[in-house]
């Protein structure tokens, strides 16, 4: 019961966070505002019984990523010179249109999941056993995901020395 | 092997025009009419030996050994395609005519073509290499292949060499033929599926699938796919928009082969492939076809009437006359189609020497126009008198080839229909109407004034006469004595008829 | 000699092609000397062929070459000789000799000399062709080879666009017939299965009873091509404006030669023609007809030529009378006789025009008949012979048709009559242009006398015109036997007088009170009735209005290609939706993704309507 | 138990929704930062789906592709801030809508 | 793991052995033509190395499936990375500075299209195709001083990672379903009866599509391409069109043939739907198109619709089936024609140097110029168009020949119409190359010399293109084989 519902509480907070990062002006205040989601995330993680992806989740998600986000308004002094004009952009007939074709999206693709039927989860899955996945069949992945970083590494330095080297 | 001979001939002949480009002006030239005739010989040497009638007169659809040359390749087997040619009578007549008319379009080009000669050359020699692969190839694949692979050098010649408006007359040529060819590949593929479900395997062969059974609709639609792409070649109507600016706009030999040559394809594939290999569809399509054609022919005509381009009047002349093909082939017997093959042999003399004629005036006026020529006779009487000689050769006059052509397809047609035979004899009288004001706007009426004596227009040159008098020649010996030409074509189109009959019959 | 008749049509041709072809660089003399001598020849040869056929009168056939066999067509190229064809080629050599000769003066200061003459002796080749072929296909080749001749030489001074007009006019009008002619031969050839004019006329003869359909059919279309080649009405219109080449091709051409051949055509085609009794009905209505109206229209000509071509369309209707009543004989023997004296005229007229500064207007000459004695002995013997006075070649054949028609049951009187008032017309109009032309007032001065060349043909012609009417053709064993009992003498005295009085009244009207003529005689542009009469019946109007016009506008419409609208419009459709695609990628992120998710939408929507994947596991 | 247990189809609902809302915003956001936010919450839409998978089979699986989904966000989002960081030097904007210079 | 297994993954492994010798290089000393040398020498030791597997199908880990064909399209990939690799050499013609990330960048790349077509699984196919991506953003945005190529690059990363999120998604719904995450295994978990959620693997592989048709650019996911075409530097357009397309094709066959999704009509209702609306919206859009990378863009979505026919003809088709297996062969030419043919064309485009002309005109009357590179790019127009005697037509070949035998006619008939309007913008770029000097001057344009090697890379492109136009048998034996 508890955990029923504090699923739905975290649930709502989750959405409610995103819907109003989603709709903020300001770029800090949307990131608090999703930072705020990722955490109601987590919650669901551990409460469906993933509790090593939930803490990766607070970790690596809410508390890498996001500073990385942090990093670049930082950077680029946004403040308030954009917000009169990302107001304006919020005007009815910017977003109408989209809104109604995401409902669409959104009704069709409940539709096809409300059938799914059963638990979100059958007991906990440890770490340890996630660990032993990884380690396992999925030692290549692993080695792939590095090779991933890795490029993720070179395209950002490339990016990034291009900017540091003429902007300051 | 020795239709792969001459076909290499053709093209490593127009390898080495393009590589001696650079030799001399000249040199392309020679090249490219040293091969045609090298292949010319080539051909007469192979052929003609003592016993060479009797060999045609043999040749039977059932057994492509007992033609004149047959010559089978694995090629593709997955898709069971060879490399099939065969040469009976027809193709041998068709090789024939391309080739003479191949070397008329190189001398037409003799000093038409200013820059970039060597590729010029080459690309005649290719195209010509093209159509023989199109009339002797007896795969229905390595048909297709040849259909298009003709067209590209062909393109070519338009595109460069053309005239003012090369670039839509090049792309419409391209687009109708490409498209409508796209047609004839999928009926041939389903040809070969049906071979496929009855025997096992994929065959393009024609001899396999001649005697193919197929469903009635099938066949119609497969029939459908290849008359539109022959019809489009022919051209017949409504099909041959893109002729008249395939031909205004194309250089002199780019219009000769056309003319001469190109069109041709479209009716010899009209009765080698679209009526024998369906001959039940083609039967109650016979007359559609025929309306067409006779539409064709008065319609050309009309349209012919009322140009003041002097290549475009002569484009829509073949219009005309292809509609009398047309009528030939569907009329689908023997008559009619010995003079649909006599027609297309005279017609390709006459529409390319009548082109010649353009080119060599708009190399001299520097226009086509109509009404910046008229009373050229003056200055030019040799022209004048040749323009003459084809001008009335081409409205079908008795004792020229085109004659004999026309009278037999009548003659054919009003057994089949006599109501098409007599629609399509308006076009001897529409025919008369405008190829005489063809000669009054050009050759004859008052000399143009601001043309005065001292305009350089020179005549004819020695050249240039020994062209015309060589088709000259022809037509009149095609007009007085086709006896032996139809002797070559009969076992052919003999063989032809019975195999559709049979098909009719089952 | 049967093995050489193939010289006969050769000669010319050769001479032809080989004038043809050094046109430039021969001298004038050599060209005349090829030109004629080639004709003459040919005429010498033609001579001796009749003088053996006189001989020993009999029919052969010369086979050269097989022009084409198949299936069941076989044409031979190959000349059939009998009696008709004797005739016919006796006239075209000879007259056509003259004619050469003539015209060896007549156009000597032309520049194209050689191209006149190479024409000139095409057209007698093919003409012969024409005459001694023994097929219909070859007979057909000969036929539109003078036709085309025939276009080449009135239009020979090209560059005078009305030139060209005429001859154009000529060869269309002509080959409406040929094509109906075509029509005819598909018939034949589909129903008898030759088209051998022997074994045709006697499988036809077999197949075909008296009265069927078929025959009719074939025969009313033969008729329009005779008709067309013949100017016959309602194809006539072409042969005034025919005029417009050199004399001496209207007296060949359009005089003498092609223009019979369309009576030749029938005569020799006659065995089928008579399984036909509608369609020779048919030929002879359209003989008095067009006789009589070209008769009126000569009447009020002022160009000497176009008096001349309209009466020759009356004298060939008159041929075609004596076809159409079956008086085969007669219309060969009027074909014979006109083409003397016609040719005779038309050589006189050159010869004047020659003279006059080619002035072509009869009131604008006058008073030419001292200046001009041979000239005028001629014309006089012409239009008499023309106008069928007593004892002159013309008499005889002209005398001969109409009591033929006379003879013919039902409607022979009513044909009778109006040949008759044909003739009385004849005559008026023939001595109008004698009277007009060579008495009264001088109006323009000859500045010079012919020649030889020109006196010698036309002092021979005379002497054919007046005794023609004397010789016996040899065709009594080709055309079936005429009935020639005698009609009542009433009438022949009133066929003779007939054309007595037209003289008279010639006479009276242009010599005697020359002042009080009537004015549409003289201008025809005066009243209503001779305006009508003068632009032949209006028929070239009412042409235009009903035929040419409408082709004309109807080709124009299609200059533009209207079938390419379609095309352009597949094209257009094409690049609109080209147009409306490119503008959908605006470059704009957030609108590809919206794209993106109308595509996911598209997906899902598939996926949810059709559930019938699902059963389908 | 079982009753009190989440039901996978509500799992999947958030999740869905989630994915809707960062749909929405690629669709509406011009900001290239929003953008890349918007892209984070999908991303995130989607992990959350598979850890609801993973969990309702047991199987650890689920949990290994989040560590790649997180791999993968983490790379895409360092070489788009660093695109970020070059957008606004070129362009002096962080408005998408002004990067059209290519279209048609 | 085996022994053998490392040689079956001997594409992967050379590529990543190369990928770490020149990070090694590069932090020890900067050379960028030494850098060069190394990828070429690793990349050509895969293309090797392919061969070195010795028995299949073998399954490595659950993560990968070595095939012959997957084999001989790592090959083929490899091939195209090796093309982009010389054509990506530092000298004038290549339009900006190339250091060694850029080097690493394509090596990675590739290395994620091998990953991707020789995938078996989920994790491998994610890892793939992100890898290719990432890698590709960076390539697109290298050039320093363009806007356009940035452009270009955040498009592409935004777009395709909103893809990639929709493929995670789809995944994530699939494996709700199946409760399995290799190919083999769903298609197993599908086609027995038990599956307790239909309706997830419906929105699932729905989403999947949606998202693997964004990476072929089908229609109506097609939007992204001519602008990331466009603003791509050429080499990198090359590698975008080949390698990281050709292998998104592949793993996609895979996936449905693997997971048995050839059996399931919705999907291939929906692939039919694409392969329509692509075809006949990508020839529209390429039909006026006058920058020559668009227009290539264009075609590409025109294609990839072509391809899709191929794959639709696998529709309820067993294994056993004789069609079956012509369908694939049929997937299988017609992408290495259209490889191949790609491969030449923007060759051509990079060696010519004018891919920023908005008309072309760089390439006017390059027929007289430069005829080597003219003929080149005017086998590839004609290969595009399906022309006889080039890949391109057998490819149309198989395509036509299958749909005949699988009654796929609304497909046939908008891929005759397709080809018939497409031949109009390839004649126009052949058209361009034809146009004489003297006619119009002001198109004449300085061409930059190109050295021997760019000649001799586009003769040997050239020929294969026609080669296999002209002599496909043993290639097709080979495919056999495969």
């Amino acid at each position: 019961m508890l955990e029923l519902t504090l699923f739905y509480i975290a649930s709502t907070v989750a959405l409610f966070a995103t819907v109003l990062a989603m709709t903020r002006t300001n770029a800090i205040h949307a990131l608090i505002y999703l930072i705020v989601s990722l955490l109601a995330i987590a919650v669901i993680f551990f409460l469906i019984g993933a509790p090593f992806a939930a803490a990766l989740e607070i970790v690596i998600y809410a508390g890498a990523i996001m500073v990385l986000f942090v990093f670049v308004i930082m950077m680029l002094n946004l403040g308030e010179k954009g917000d009169a004009r990302e107001r304006q952009l919020l005007q009815p007939h910017v977003w109408l249109g989209p809104a109604i074709l995401s409902l669409v999206l959104l009704v069709e693709l409940l539709y096809l999941i409300s059938t799914v039927e059963g638990p979100a989860s059958s007991g906990s899955v440890s770490p340890k056993s996630v660990g032993l996945a990884l380690f396992g069949p999925y030692v290549i992945a692993v080695e792939l995901a590095s090779m991933l970083l890795l490029s993720g590494l070179v395209g950002s330095y490339h990016l990034g020395r291009r900017y540091l080297d003429r902007g300051l | 092997m020795v239709i792969v001979t001459l076909i290499i001939i053709l093209l490593i002949g127009g390898i080495i025009a393009l590589l001696s480009e650079k030799l001399s002006e000249e040199a392309p030239r020679v090249t490219a009419l040293l091969s045609i005739l090298v292949s010319l010989i080539y051909l007469m040497l192979q052929i003609i030996k003592p016993d060479y009638i009797t060999v045609i007169t043999q040749s039977s659809l059932s057994d492509p050994a007992s033609w004149l040359m047959h010559l089978k390749l694995e090629w593709i087997p997955a898709f069971g395609i060879s490399i099939e040619f065969a040469l009976d009578g027809l193709s041998l007549l068709m090789v024939a005519l391309t080739l003479i008319l191949g070397a008329v379009a190189v001398s037409a080009s003799w000093t038409d073509i200013k820059k970039h000669q060597g590729f010029f050359e080459a690309n005649v020699l290719w195209t010509l290499a093209g159509v023989i692969g199109v009339f002797t190839a007896l795969d229905l694949f390595l048909f297709f292949l040849f259909w298009e692979v003709m067209l590209i050098p062909m393109y070519f010649i338009i595109a460069i060499w053309g005239h003012e408006n090369r670039s839509y007359a090049a792309m419409k040529f391209f687009i109708f033929t490409q498209a409508s060819g796209l047609l004839m590949l999928v009926s041939s593929i389903a040809l070969a599926v049906i071979y496929k479900e009855v025997n096992g395997q994929y065959s393009f062969s024609y001899f396999d699938l001649i005697n193919l059974p197929k469903g009635y609709l099938t066949e119609y639609l497969l029939m459908s796919g290849f008359f539109v792409a022959f019809v489009v070649k022919l051209p017949g109507f409504p099909f041959h928009t893109w002729l008249p600016d395939a031909h205004t706009q194309a250089p002199t030999a780019g219009s000769v082969i056309l003319a001469g040559i190109l069109l041709k394809t479209g009716a010899y594939g009209l009765i080698r492939f679209a009526v024998p290999l369906f001959p039940s569809a083609a039967n109650d399509f016979a007359p559609m076809a025929m309306a067409l054609g006779v539409f064709g022919i008065i319609y050309g005509a009309m349209t012919a009437f009322a140009q003041t381009d002097f290549k475009r009047l002569v484009a829509y002349s073949s219009v005309s006359h292809m509609g009398f093909i047309l009528l030939g082939v569907y009329a689908w017997n023997e008559l009619a189609l010995q003079g649909v093959v006599i027609q297309m042999i005279a017609h390709g003399f006459s529409s390319a020497a009548l082109f010649m004629i353009a080119g060599s005036l708009q190399e001299r006026l520097h226009t086509r126009d109509m009404r910046e020529m008229s009373g050229l006779w003056k200055f030019m009487p040799k022209m004048g008198a040749s323009a003459m000689f084809f001008i009335i050769a081409s409205l079908g006059l008795p004792g020229f080839g085109n004659f004999i052509g026309e009278v037999l397809i009548l003659l054919g047609l009003y057994q089949v229909s006599s109501w098409m035979a007599v629609a399509a004899s308006l076009g001897l009288i529409t025919g008369a109407i405008y190829s005489l004001i063809l000669m009054q706007k050009s050759f004859y009426g008052e000399p143009n004034a601001h043309r005065g004596e001292t305009t350089m227009l020179h005549d004819f040159r020695k050249r240039e006469m020994l062209t015309m008098y060589t088709m000259m020649g022809a037509l009149v010996l095609l007009g007085i004595y086709p006896q032996p030409i139809m002797d070559v074509a009969q076992t052919t189109l003999i063989g032809l008829i019975d195999a559709v009959q049979l098909g009719l019959v089952k | 000699m049967q093995d050489f008749v193939w010289l006969i049509p050769l000669m010319p041709l050769i001479s032809a092609i080989f004038l043809m072809v050094f046109s430039s660089k021969l001298p004038p003399t050599t060209v005349g000397f090829f030109g004629t001598g080639s004709v003459g020849m040919s005429a010498l040869l033609t001579c001796n062929l009749t003088w053996g056929y006189l001989k020993d009168p009999d029919l052969f056939t010369v086979s050269l070459w097989t022009w084409m066999k198949v299936g069941e067509l076989s044409a031979n190229v190959g000349f059939h000789i009998d009696g008709l064809t004797i005739v016919m080629m006796m006239i075209i050599t000879c007259v056509g000799f003259l004619i050469h000769l003539f015209s060896c003066e007549f156009m000597e200061h032309d520049k194209s000399y050689a191209r006149y003459f190479a024409y000139l002796n095409m057209f007698v080749s093919a003409m012969l062709i024409l005459v001694m072929s023994d097929n219909l296909l070859l007979l057909y080749l000969g036929w539109e080879g003078v036709g085309v001749c025939s276009y080449l030489l009135v239009g020979f001074w090209y560059q005078h666009s009305s030139n060209g007009r005429a001859a154009r006019k000529a060869f269309i009008v002509t080959r409406i017939g040929d094509t109906a002619m075509m029509l005819g031969l598909l018939i034949l050839f589909t129903e008898l299965g030759t088209l051998d004019i022997q074994s045709l006329v006697s499988s036809a003869q077999v197949r075909w009873q008296t009265g069927d359909f078929m025959p009719t059919l074939a025969c009313l279309l033969l008729l329009a091509g005779a008709a067309g080649k013949s100017a016959q009405f309602p194809l006539h219109t072409w042969l005034p404006d025919a005029m417009a080449g050199p004399t001496p091709v209207s007296a060949l051409i359009h005089a003498a030669t092609m223009v019979t051949a369309g009576v030749y055509l029938i005569a020799r085609m006659h065995s089928l023609f008579i399984i036909s009794p509608h369609a020779m009905m048919v030929i002879a209505v359209m003989g008095v007809g067009t006789a009589l109206m070209a008769a009126f229209s000569a009447l009020v000509q002022t160009d000497i030529k176009r008096i001349l071509a309209y009466s020759t369309i009356s004298q060939i209707g008159y041929m075609f009378l004596a076809l159409g009543v079956g008086a085969w004989t007669a219309a060969v023997f009027h074909l014979m006789t006109h083409a003397f004296f016609k040719a005779l005229l038309f050589l006189g007229s050159g010869a004047i025009i020659h003279c006059l500064h080619h002035e072509h207007d009869i009131f604008k000459m006058g008073g030419l008949w001292k200046r001009m004695p041979i000239t005028f002995a001629s014309f006089l013997i012409g239009s008499s012979a023309l106008a069928a006075l007593p004892f002159t070649s013309g008499f005889f054949s002209k005398d001969l048709i109409l009591l033929s028609a006379y003879q013919l049951e039902e409607f022979g009187p009513i044909l009778w009559a109006g040949g008759l008032l044909g003739a009385l017309v004849t005559a008026l109009y023939s001595f109008r242009l004698v009277f007009v032309v060579f008495f009264g007032r001088i109006q323009t001065l000859p500045n010079k006398e012919n020649g030889w060349r020109i006196g010698l043909p036309l002092t021979i012609l005379c002497v054919l015109s007046l005794v023609g009417g004397y010789f016996t053709l040899p065709l009594s064993n080709l055309f079936p036997m005429e009935t020639n009992s005698h009609p009542a003498t009433w009438v022949e005295v009133v066929s003779i007088a007939t054309p007595l009085f037209g003289l008279l009244v010639a006479y009276i009207l242009f010599i005697k009170i020359p002042s009080r003529i009537p004015k549409s005689l003289t201008s025809p542009q005066e009243n209503t009735i001779s305006r009508f009469l003068f632009s032949g019946w209006k028929l070239d109007e009412f042409y235009d209005r009903l035929l040419v016009s409408p082709y004309v506008r109807s080709t124009s419409i299609l200059l533009d290609e209207p079938l390419d609208k379609l095309y352009n419009t597949i094209v257009l459709v094409n690049q609109k939706l080209h147009k409306w695609l490119s503008f959908s990628q605006s470059g704009r992120m957030r609108w590809y993704m919206v794209s993106v998710a109308i595509g996911f939408i598209i997906l899902l929507g598939i996926a949810i309507a059709i559930p019938r994947g699902l059963s389908e596991w | 138990m079982q009753d009190l247990v989440v039901p996978l189809n509500h799992v999947l609902f958030v999740s869905t929704l989630l994915f809707t809302i960062g749909m929405l915003g690629l669709m509406i956001r011009r900001n290239i930062i929003f953008i890349l936010m918007s892209l984070e919450v999908m991303l995130n839409a989607s992990a959350l789906a598979f850890i609801a998978a993973g969990a309702h089979w047991g199987q650890p699986d689920g949990q290994v592709i989040f560590l790649l989904i997180l791999s993968v966000a983490a790379a895409e989002v360092a070489v788009g801030l660093g695109l970020v960081l070059q957008i606004q030097k070129r362009f002096n904007s962080l408005d998408m809508d002004d990067a059209n210079r290519m279209r048609g | 793991m085996k022994v053998i297994d490392f040689y079956s993954l001997a594409p992967i492994l050379g590529l990543s052995v190369t990928i770490i010798v020149v990070m090694i290089q590069a932090s020890i000393k900067r050379n960028h033509k030494l850098a060069w040398w190394i990828s070429f020498l690793g990349v050509t030791a895969t293309l090797w190395s392919t061969h070195l597997a010795t028995s299949y199908p073998q399954q490595v880990t659950p993560l990968f499936l070595i095939n012959p064909s997957g084999l001989w399209f790592s090959s083929l990939i490899t091939v195209g990375a090796l093309v982009t690799l010389i054509l990506s050499t530092d000298d004038e013609n290549t339009g900006f500075k190339v250091t060694e990330e850029y080097y690493l960048l394509l090596l990675l790349s590739t290395l994620g299209a091998v990953v991707l077509i020789l995938a078996s699984h989920m994790a491998s196919l994610l890892l793939g195709m992100e890898l290719l991506g990432i890698s590709l953003y960076a390539m697109i945005a290298f050039p320093e001083k363009d806007p356009n190529p940035l452009e270009g690059a955040i498009k592409y990363l935004v777009l395709s990672a909103a893809a990639s999120a929709m493929l995670l998604f789809g995944f994530a719904l699939i494996y709700a379903a199946t409760g399995d995450l290799s190919y083999t295994g769903i298609g197993a978990k599908l086609s027995s009866a038990g599956i307790k959620n239909p309706l997830l693997v419906v929105a699932g592989t729905s989403m999947l599509l949606a998202s693997i048709g964004f990476k072929l650019s089908l229609a109506p996911f097609h939007m992204w391409t001519p602008d990331v075409y466009q603003g791509a530097p050429t080499p990198v357009t090359n590698f975008l069109a080949t390698v990281s397309k050709g292998a998104m094709l592949v793993a996609l066959s895979r996936f449905t043939i693997d997971g048995q999704l050839h059996q399931y009509p919705t999907f291939m209702l929906c692939l039919s739907v694409l392969a329509i609306i692509s075809m006949l919206v990508g020839n529209w859009l390429a039909l006026r198109q006058q920058q020559i990378k668009r227009l290539l863009a264009y075609s590409s979505i025109a294609h990839f619709g072509y391809l899709l026919v191929a794959l639709v003809a696998l529709r309820q088709l067993q294994e056993s089936d004789e069609i079956f297996y012509s369908s694939l062969e049929a997937i299988n030419f017609y992408l290495t024609a259209y490889i191949i043919t790609s491969l030449a064309a923007f060759t051509v485009i990079a060696n010519i140097g004018g891919e920023n002309d908005p008309d072309m005109r760089s390439f006017a009357g390059l027929f007289w110029r430069k005829p080597v590179q003219a003929s080149t790019l005017t086998v590839a127009m004609l290969s595009f168009a399906g022309i006889p005697l080039t890949a391109g037509f057998l490819g149309k070949f198989y395509l036509i020949t299958l749909a005949l035998n699988t009654n796929l006619w609304l497909l046939l008939i908008t891929l005759v119409f397709g080809s018939a309007i497409a031949i109009y913008y390839y004649l126009r770029v052949i058209y361009t190359m034809l146009i004489t000097s003297s006619s119009d001057n002001n198109y004449e344009v300085p061409l930059i010399s190109s050295p021997m090697w760019r000649d001799a890379l586009a003769i040997i492109l050239m020929i294969s293109v026609i080669l296999l136009g002209t002599w496909p048998q043993p290639f097709i034996d080979f495919m056999r084989h495969l």
